[in-house]
Parts: C-alpha cells; structure tokens; sequence
C-alpha cells in the first residue's frame, strides 16, 4: 500500500461514516448511548483534515497518524480501538509497506490488547478477526481479492453478532437484553473493511 | 428535539464558555477542554482530576474547585474524554506530589485514562468507580458502572487531598469510598442527546426502567411504573443485598435525580428510602438531596448509600466551594 | 403521567416529610405546613416569611436558614399556601421586631397573605414581588408575576436581617432588589401537575411558548423554535427594555432552569446571554445557573437580571446557609 | 333557609364539584393553571368534613363554618374569595336567617372588595353578579323560583365569559389568548347555584 491509497481509504471511510452515522447512532441508542456513529464521523473527518496538512510519502506514515488522530479526536471505547488498529498497522507499514496483512493482524492485536475482548463477546473484534484472518487467506492472489474478502468476511461477522449477548462494552450492562440487536463497533469495522474493498 | 443548543457538535464547548463566563473561579480552557481551580497547582498538593462524557452536568466541571477536583475533562456528551485532554489536565494541577485520577468504570473512559496515564510526566494512581450494582461485577459484562458515588469519592477524596494527605492516602480513600458505596438507578424516560435529536429509547406511559446508567442506555429491566412506595422497595432492595448494612451502621445517603425529575419527586423518594433505611437499623448521617450526576433531561433517580465512619465523615463535612457543591466555605 | 408520587392529593405533605428527613437542621411542621429555620424565633431579629404554591422546588422551602428566609409555608401544588399556614409561619419566626413577608404578585398569594397579614400578632410588612416582564402591569392584567427575582430578594433581604436590621429597613431593601429586576422565561414543553395528571399544554415539536410564567400556563405567544443564540436575544430583549441599563451597570445574573432542561443548556444560554449583555456594555458582578425557581418539569429557562450597587453585592456575597443556596457558611 | 338546607347545599356543592373536577382543571389548564377543579374539591370536601363535627342549628352558622373551612383549605384565588363569599352569606343569615338574597349580596361585596374585579373581567364575579341579581328580582316568588333564576343567570354568566379577555387572575397574563375559553371560577360559580335550584 503507498500513501496516495491509504490516503484514499482513509477518505472513503470517512465518507462511508458520515453516509451511515445515524444507522451507526441507532444501533448504539439500541444497546449503547447513541454516539457511534457521530463518534467515528468526528474522528474521521478529523483524520482527513489532519492529513489534508501532512506531508507524508507512506501509508505508514499516514495510517499512523489516521490512528494518533483518532486517539485525540474520538474518546469513547472506539476512540482509543479504532485509533491503536491504525497506529498499530501504519507502524507495520513503516517497517514493511508490502505487510498489510501483518499489519492488519498488528492492529488486531492491538485492540485487543487494550480492549480484552474475545470474539463472541458482541464487539468489533467480532468482525475484526474473521477480517484480518480472511485477508491473511486471500493476500497471495493480491490486494483487491483479499480485502474484498476481508470485506465480505467483517460483514458477516457483524451480522453475526446480532444473537448475541454483549460481554464487553456498554451492551453489556442490558444483560440478555443485547441480544437481538447487531453490535455497531462490528458494524463500523465492517464498514471500513468495505472501504478497503472499493479502493480496489 | 427542543433543546437550548446552537448546533449539537458544539453543545459541549458552548457550555464550556458558559462556565468559563459563570465562573471567574475557574479557569476554563477551551482550546484543551477542561476546567481547573483557579490556584492549580498547587505545590506540595496531590492534584485530583476526574472527567467522563459530558451530560452529568454538575458532575465532573461543577465539582472543581477548593475541597474537591482540580481538574475536569468533559469529553463529548455520553462520550470519555481523549487522552490529550486528560494529559492537559495532570499537567495543569500537577504540584510535584502526584495526581489521582477518578475514573467511572466504562470501556472508553477506561482506555482514554489509561493511556493518558502511560504517558504522563508525574506519578499517577488511578481510582476506579464503580457502584452501580444493577450490573453484575462478573465477566460476563465490562463491570459495575460508576455513577452516583463519584461525587461522595470526589468530594473525600477531594478532602483529604486538600489537607496535604500523599499521592497512596488519597487514592487509598477514594477506593475506600467507593469500596463503601452502591448505587441503583430507575428511568421513567429516556433523555435525547442533542447529536441524536430523539429519546434513547422508546418508554410506554406505564412503564419503567429498572437498573439504568446515565447514558441514556436501556436498564435491566422494563418493569411497571408504580407508587413511590414500591419504587423505593424496589431501588434500597438491591443496594442493601449488595452491600448489607449492620443495624446501627452510617451512612451517606444521595437521592439524586436524573435531570428531569422535580425535586419535590426526589423529597417524596427521600421520605420513602428513609423509612426503609430506618427499618433496616441503618442510620442517616448525611444525606444529599438534587439533581447531581444526571443524565440530561432524562426523568428518574437513583439511590446511592455509602457506609460510613468518623474519618469519612469528617472527610466529607470539610469545606468545599464548587459551583455544584458548597459548604462551609 | 409518570411520577415519583404515591397519590397526588399527598405529593406536597409526602415531599415535606422528606425534606424533614433529610434536614435535620429544619424544623418542618406536617401539621402546620410550614419549613422554619431551627433557631427560630430569634429574639431581635427581623423574621422573613415567604411561601407560595409548591412545584418551584427549591423555592421557597430550600430558602430556609441562616441569612436567607425564617420560614416558608408551601401551598399545594400551584397553589398559593392559605392563610392558617403564613400565620402560623408567622408566629413562629416572630423575635419581637416584626415579619416580613415576600409575596409574589399572583392573586391567590396576595389574597392570603393579606389575611393572614390581618390577623397577625405582630407587625408585618408584605413585600410583593413582580419582576416578570413578559406581563405588562396595566390595570389590564393582575400585574406582573414574581418569579425569579424572589431568590434575589429573599437571600439579600435575608442577609440584611440576618445583620439585625429594622423591619422597615428589611422591607425596603427587597422592595429595592424588587425594582431593580426584571424576568423573562422561555418553555420548550409544558410541566405536568401530579392532579392534571398530563401536560399543562400541548406543544409542536417546533414551538416554543414564549413570555411563560412558573405554573404551567402558556405564555404570551407561541413561537418557532430557534438556536440558544436567537433565543437568548429573544429573552435579553424584553429585560433590558423593561430596566434599560446604562453602559457600566453591574447586575446580578440568574439563569434559571425551569425543572426540565439540562445545566449543560443552561451553560450554553449563560454563554449566549453573557455575550450580549457585554455588547450592552453591562457588566455581569454575580451569577447563578441552575435550577431555582421551577415549574415542575417543564423544559425552560427565565432570565432574571438586577442591578446592583455595592451595598447589595454586599448582602449577595454575605453568607447563606439553606438546602438550595448556600455559601460562605 | 335552615341548617339542614345549608348543610344540604354544601353537601350537593361538593358532590358537583367533584363530579366536574376534570372539567374545572381542564378549563383552568387552558388559562390557568389546572388546579380550580383539584383546590374546590379539597375545600368542599373539607367542609362537609367539619359540618359533620359541627352542631350548629342555624344555616349562618353552617355557612360561616363553610367560608372559614374554605379559607383554610383551599388556598389560590378562589379560597379567599369563595370563603369571603359564604363567611359574608352566613353573618348575614347568622343576624336573620330569612335575608337569603341580602347575604348573597353581602357575598358578592365581600367577592368584589377582596378580589376588585369588575364585571367583565372574566372572573367568578361574572357569574355571581347575575346570579344575585336574579334572585333578588325573583325572592319574591320564593326561594325555589329564586334559587332558579339565580342558577340560570349565573350559568348563562359563565357562558358570557368565553369571548372575554381576562383582566384579573391568572388568566390575564395571557392577554387576548384568554379569549375564547370559559373562565373556571365563574363555570365553578355556576355549579355552586345549581345545587342551591337542586335543592328546591
Ligand atoms: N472492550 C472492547 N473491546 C473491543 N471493542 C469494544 C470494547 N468495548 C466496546 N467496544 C466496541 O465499541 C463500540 C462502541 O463504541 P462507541 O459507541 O463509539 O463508544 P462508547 O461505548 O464509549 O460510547 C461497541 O459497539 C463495540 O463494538
Ligand atoms: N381578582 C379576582 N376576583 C374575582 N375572581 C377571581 C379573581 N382572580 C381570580 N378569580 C377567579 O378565580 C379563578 C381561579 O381559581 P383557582 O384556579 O382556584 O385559583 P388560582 O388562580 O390561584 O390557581 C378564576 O377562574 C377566576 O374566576
Ligand atoms: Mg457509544
Ligand atoms: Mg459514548
Ligand atoms: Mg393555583
Ligand atoms: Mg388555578
């Protein structure tokens, strides 16, 4: 991955956000406190504006700092998630440009890492492992293969958080109540996995 | 959605110029978000800051002054502080004997102190609150959520720090307080956020939530609205089974509204916990009573009972002067 | 409806027992009606009786101690107290130099007042309040309502009576903070009567009443929704043309919440309001923002402003110690 | 007018102003503030209460009690007044139990000089002076043909209030939107001299 791509994704995450930040807020009114969606629009349209003012030659260089700002932008449990997956992939790809797929498996570890959860516990990591693993699966047939199915792979696994019970997060304060309804952190990861596809 | 707002993004630094402006005691900045005590820091002095989303309003900004916090972060509303904002604000009262930070237990605020206290340049000792016993402690959920109790762990820690106590004292009694406490929430209505516009949820004319937070998330339960009378029943049932109470023990009682409860409601509540209290040989020593750690306009109270001794409750008689809270000063 | 309540012919006497419960240091009369200051009568001293319908919570009952009010008697809800209350009220604050009573202007309250003013054992001067511009005094109305300037008047009459001043010199100074103020209140949603039983009024999403008083009466029209920044002109307007203000002028400020509307709003119109005040070149001494003089819970703000000179700033600033006001004590 | 028709009235007030106690609250919720309905019913209720514990063998003395007990219990404007009114009513049956229509307008001046509204400013007066009127213009044909006309006059009074604009009480501060609502004191009124015709 080069700059101008990272550069690209970073974009269309961000519009992706904006476009579906209040079925993002709704998910999380639903088992959270409604403020996903605005959440990830803040910080994203932060990183793009913070990038739009760095010069930086790398998608490592840019997805670190997609990830710093994120940090400093977003608060909340996604903040410092989202924000140490980015940080986490663009310092692999400052070593490597070529380990997207380390990089990628990089953030996971970094989410949960800070974020202890497993998968099954109703969270992004949800939809993050089936993602990173199936891009792992896919690289050798190249870029846009594997994101495409890391993409399809994060989407289900965010429809497959629907049934159940939040362990982690605020959800899990409803109990059983949680279940029934999709988790909107998988739901984003989802969203930026789909970003990453429609750069190919 | 009828709110007194300009645009839902900048609610919170709009209010924030609105206590920089109320409040000449305190020095409000915008740029960094956070509010501390005008004569931050203060040499010697172990500084206290504590933040979380904004719309608890008076917790955390209105806690700040002599006697309480130094610092406030208020992060967006429903949402922890950043990192950055938490680091602005150990700086600012860091008077070389180190800095506690109070932090309710969730996920986000969690994380965003945490890695705010990586990487601060002065000791730090980290408190976490977390009364709310309608949620289980196990594993099965991200733990007990801090709600009422921040303010009684604010206010004595607040106390002690203000006397010179070291770093390990004044974190050791703000675990202490919250070690003591147990809290329990019910919702009649759910409040709406500026940036969603509409209530978190929808609540039939005749029922309730049982077990909620101050997120404007659902609670445990849905259950049926009822008297006053069963309402108590059902509130001091789970904070006494959580922490039982010896007959003959103090306590520190907060009937504590949720934004859009009148206070008269909250005087009817506090008349029905009290009989139970007594019943249960438990002895009122203090009590507050208003809308302290709410959650907007949400209509509700909760109830938070902290057991306590001679020390605590010298602790929390001390002075404070806050613009939520104010005695003997 | 949705309330804390057991049954809504109790939610005043109920509200009572748990404001004696929680208090100690008020002498609270459930037969009588009546909230007194546990010291009283004090011998020498000027007592200061106010009281009105209940639903303003705090007001009046949470303006009771040392340098603010001897006694209030709260009435029903929305209903001015009866005579039996203010006299016996009366009695019990009367040190020998006579009682003031603050009255706001609203017909019941006069009316009662003055009965109970005539069978009164002792001197008694009534101040009325009538600080709400939003209704002209014309002999076309009832005259202006009293609404928030009565906090004004009762902590500052209150100080001086509490320095152990002559009845008429009591009197005088609340008739003066009286006329120096002026009051306009904006209400996104109607209150709810725990008798009604459903809000006071029905109000589109997109309208607000405007020119509203503190009982759930519309107001003087009805109009569009707008940003914090409109509305705060919207209020501003009206005060400052009913008490023009000379370039300079120092005021106290209350921002007042109406029971339904979050501090953090509150913050923001404080924010708004400021700003167009220093436009006016008027410079702000004191402020208060919070929820003081209410109407249950209905979503709103008043504006109250005062000019002031020294002497009052110095009764503002002299130490207050009730359940909703207190400092320097 | 003897005590047991005294007692009588009082009694059948209250039962009419509870049956209609919605109907008060609601006219006064329009532009009041909801209690007229709540405030009558308390003091009526109360009075019958202290009737009961009351020996008293004229109706002077049963309504003087009435007026006393409403000023005690009722509170608002319509305490004072309507307990002014039946004080002022029973002293004048108290000197001679046969001035019905004196002691009504004994009431109506004690009304006036406490309250100092005017006809036509949409209060109870505009009910209560008709209703005055009329009996005395009909005692002559007795207390059944009075009590009649009286009850007529005060219900059409309180009709006449709808397209009035409120210039005393709480309905004032509304202006012209006072206007178009049936003033509650006067429809309270109004009830008061139908039990007094329902007791003929
Ligand atoms: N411990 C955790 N590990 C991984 N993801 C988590 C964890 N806790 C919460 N999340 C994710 O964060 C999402 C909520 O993010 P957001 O609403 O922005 O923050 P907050 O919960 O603080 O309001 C959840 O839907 C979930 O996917
Ligand atoms: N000055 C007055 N003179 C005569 N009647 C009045 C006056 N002011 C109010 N009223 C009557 O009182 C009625 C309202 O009574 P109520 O609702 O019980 O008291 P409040 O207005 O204090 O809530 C009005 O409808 C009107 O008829
Ligand atoms: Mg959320
Ligand atoms: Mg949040
Ligand atoms: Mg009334
Ligand atoms: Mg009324």
């Amino acid at each position: 991955m080069d700059a101008a791509l990272a550069r690209a994704w970073v974009a269309a995450v961000a519009a992706s956000v904006t476009a579906h930040a209040a079925e993002l807020t709704d998910l999380d009114a639903a088992i959270g406190d409604g403020d996903h969606g605005v959440n990830l629009r803040r910080g994203f349209d932060a990183a793009v504006a913070a990038l739009a003012s760095f010069e930086a030659d790398s998608a490592g260089a840019v997805l670190t700092k997609t990830g710093t700002t994120l940090v400093s932008k977003v608060g909340g449990a996604s903040g410092p998630l989202y924000g140490s997956f980015f940080r986490a992939l663009g310092k692999t790809l400052s070593d490597d440009p070529d380990a997207f797929a380390d990089g990628l498996r990089a953030g996971l570890d970094a989410v949960v890492r800070l974020g202890k959860a497993e998968p099954g516990d109703k969270t992004m990591v949800d939809a993050l492992v089936p993602a990173v693993d199936a891009y792992a699966a896919a690289a050798p047939s190249g870029f846009a293969a594997a994101a495409t199915a890391a993409a399809g792979a994060a989407a289900d696994g965010a429809a497959a958080t629907t049934p159940l019970q939040a362990r982690k997060g605020r959800a899990s304060y409803l109990g059983e109540r949680s279940a029934g309804h999709q988790d909107p952190g998988a739901t984003s990861t989802a969203l930026i996995f789909a970003a990453l596809a429609g750069l190919g | 959605m009828k709110k007194f707002i300009n645009d839902p993004d900048n609610v919170v630094r709009e209010a924030l110029a609105g206590m920089a402006a109320a409040h000449p005691e305190l020095r409000v900045d915008l740029d960094e978000q956070i509010i501390v005590r005008a004569d931050a820091p203060r040499p010697g002095k172990v500084g206290i800051v504590s933040g979380g989303g904004s719309g608890h309003e008076p917790l955390h900004g209105g806690f700040v002054g002599p006697g309480m916090l130094d610092a406030a972060c208020p992060g967006e509303i429903f949402t922890s502080p950043v990192p950055d904002q938490i680091l602005a604000a150990t700086r600012a009262v860091d008077g070389g004997a180190g800095v506690v930070h109070i932090v309710k237990n969730y996920t986000g605020d969690v994380m965003n102190f945490e890695l705010a206290a990586e990487d601060a340049e002065t000791e730090v000792e980290s408190v976490l609150v977390d009364d709310d016993v309608a949620v289980d402690g196990s594993t099965w959920t991200a733990g007990r959520r801090g709600t009422g109790a921040t303010l009684l762990v604010e206010k004595i820690a607040g106390a002690l720090a203000e006397e010179g106590a070291p770093l390990a004292a004044v974190a050791a009694v703000a675990r202490d307080v919250n070690a003591r406490s147990a809290s329990f929430a019910i919702a009649l209505t759910a409040g709406t956020t500026p940036a969603a516009g509409k209530p978190g949820f929808d609540l039939p004319e005749d029922e309730i939530e049982v077990g909620v937070g101050i997120h404007g998330e659902p609670g445990r339960a849905r259950e049926k609205l009822r008297p006053a009378r069963e309402l108590a029943a059902r509130i001091v049932e789970p904070v006494l089974a959580a922490k039982p109470l010896e007959p003959g023990s103090e306590v520190i009682v907060l009937v504590n509204g949720l934004g859009g409860t009148p206070l008269l409601e909250l005087y009817v509540m506090f008349d029905e916990i009290s009989r139970l209290l007594a019943a249960a040989g438990v002895r009122i020593a203090r009590s507050l009573v208003g809308n302290y750690v709410t959650s907007l306009d949400m209509a509700g109270m909760s109830l938070t009972v902290c057991r306590v001794d001679d020390e605590l409750l010298r602790l929390w008689d001390a002075p404070v002067r806050t613009a939520g809270l104010r005695w003997g000063a």
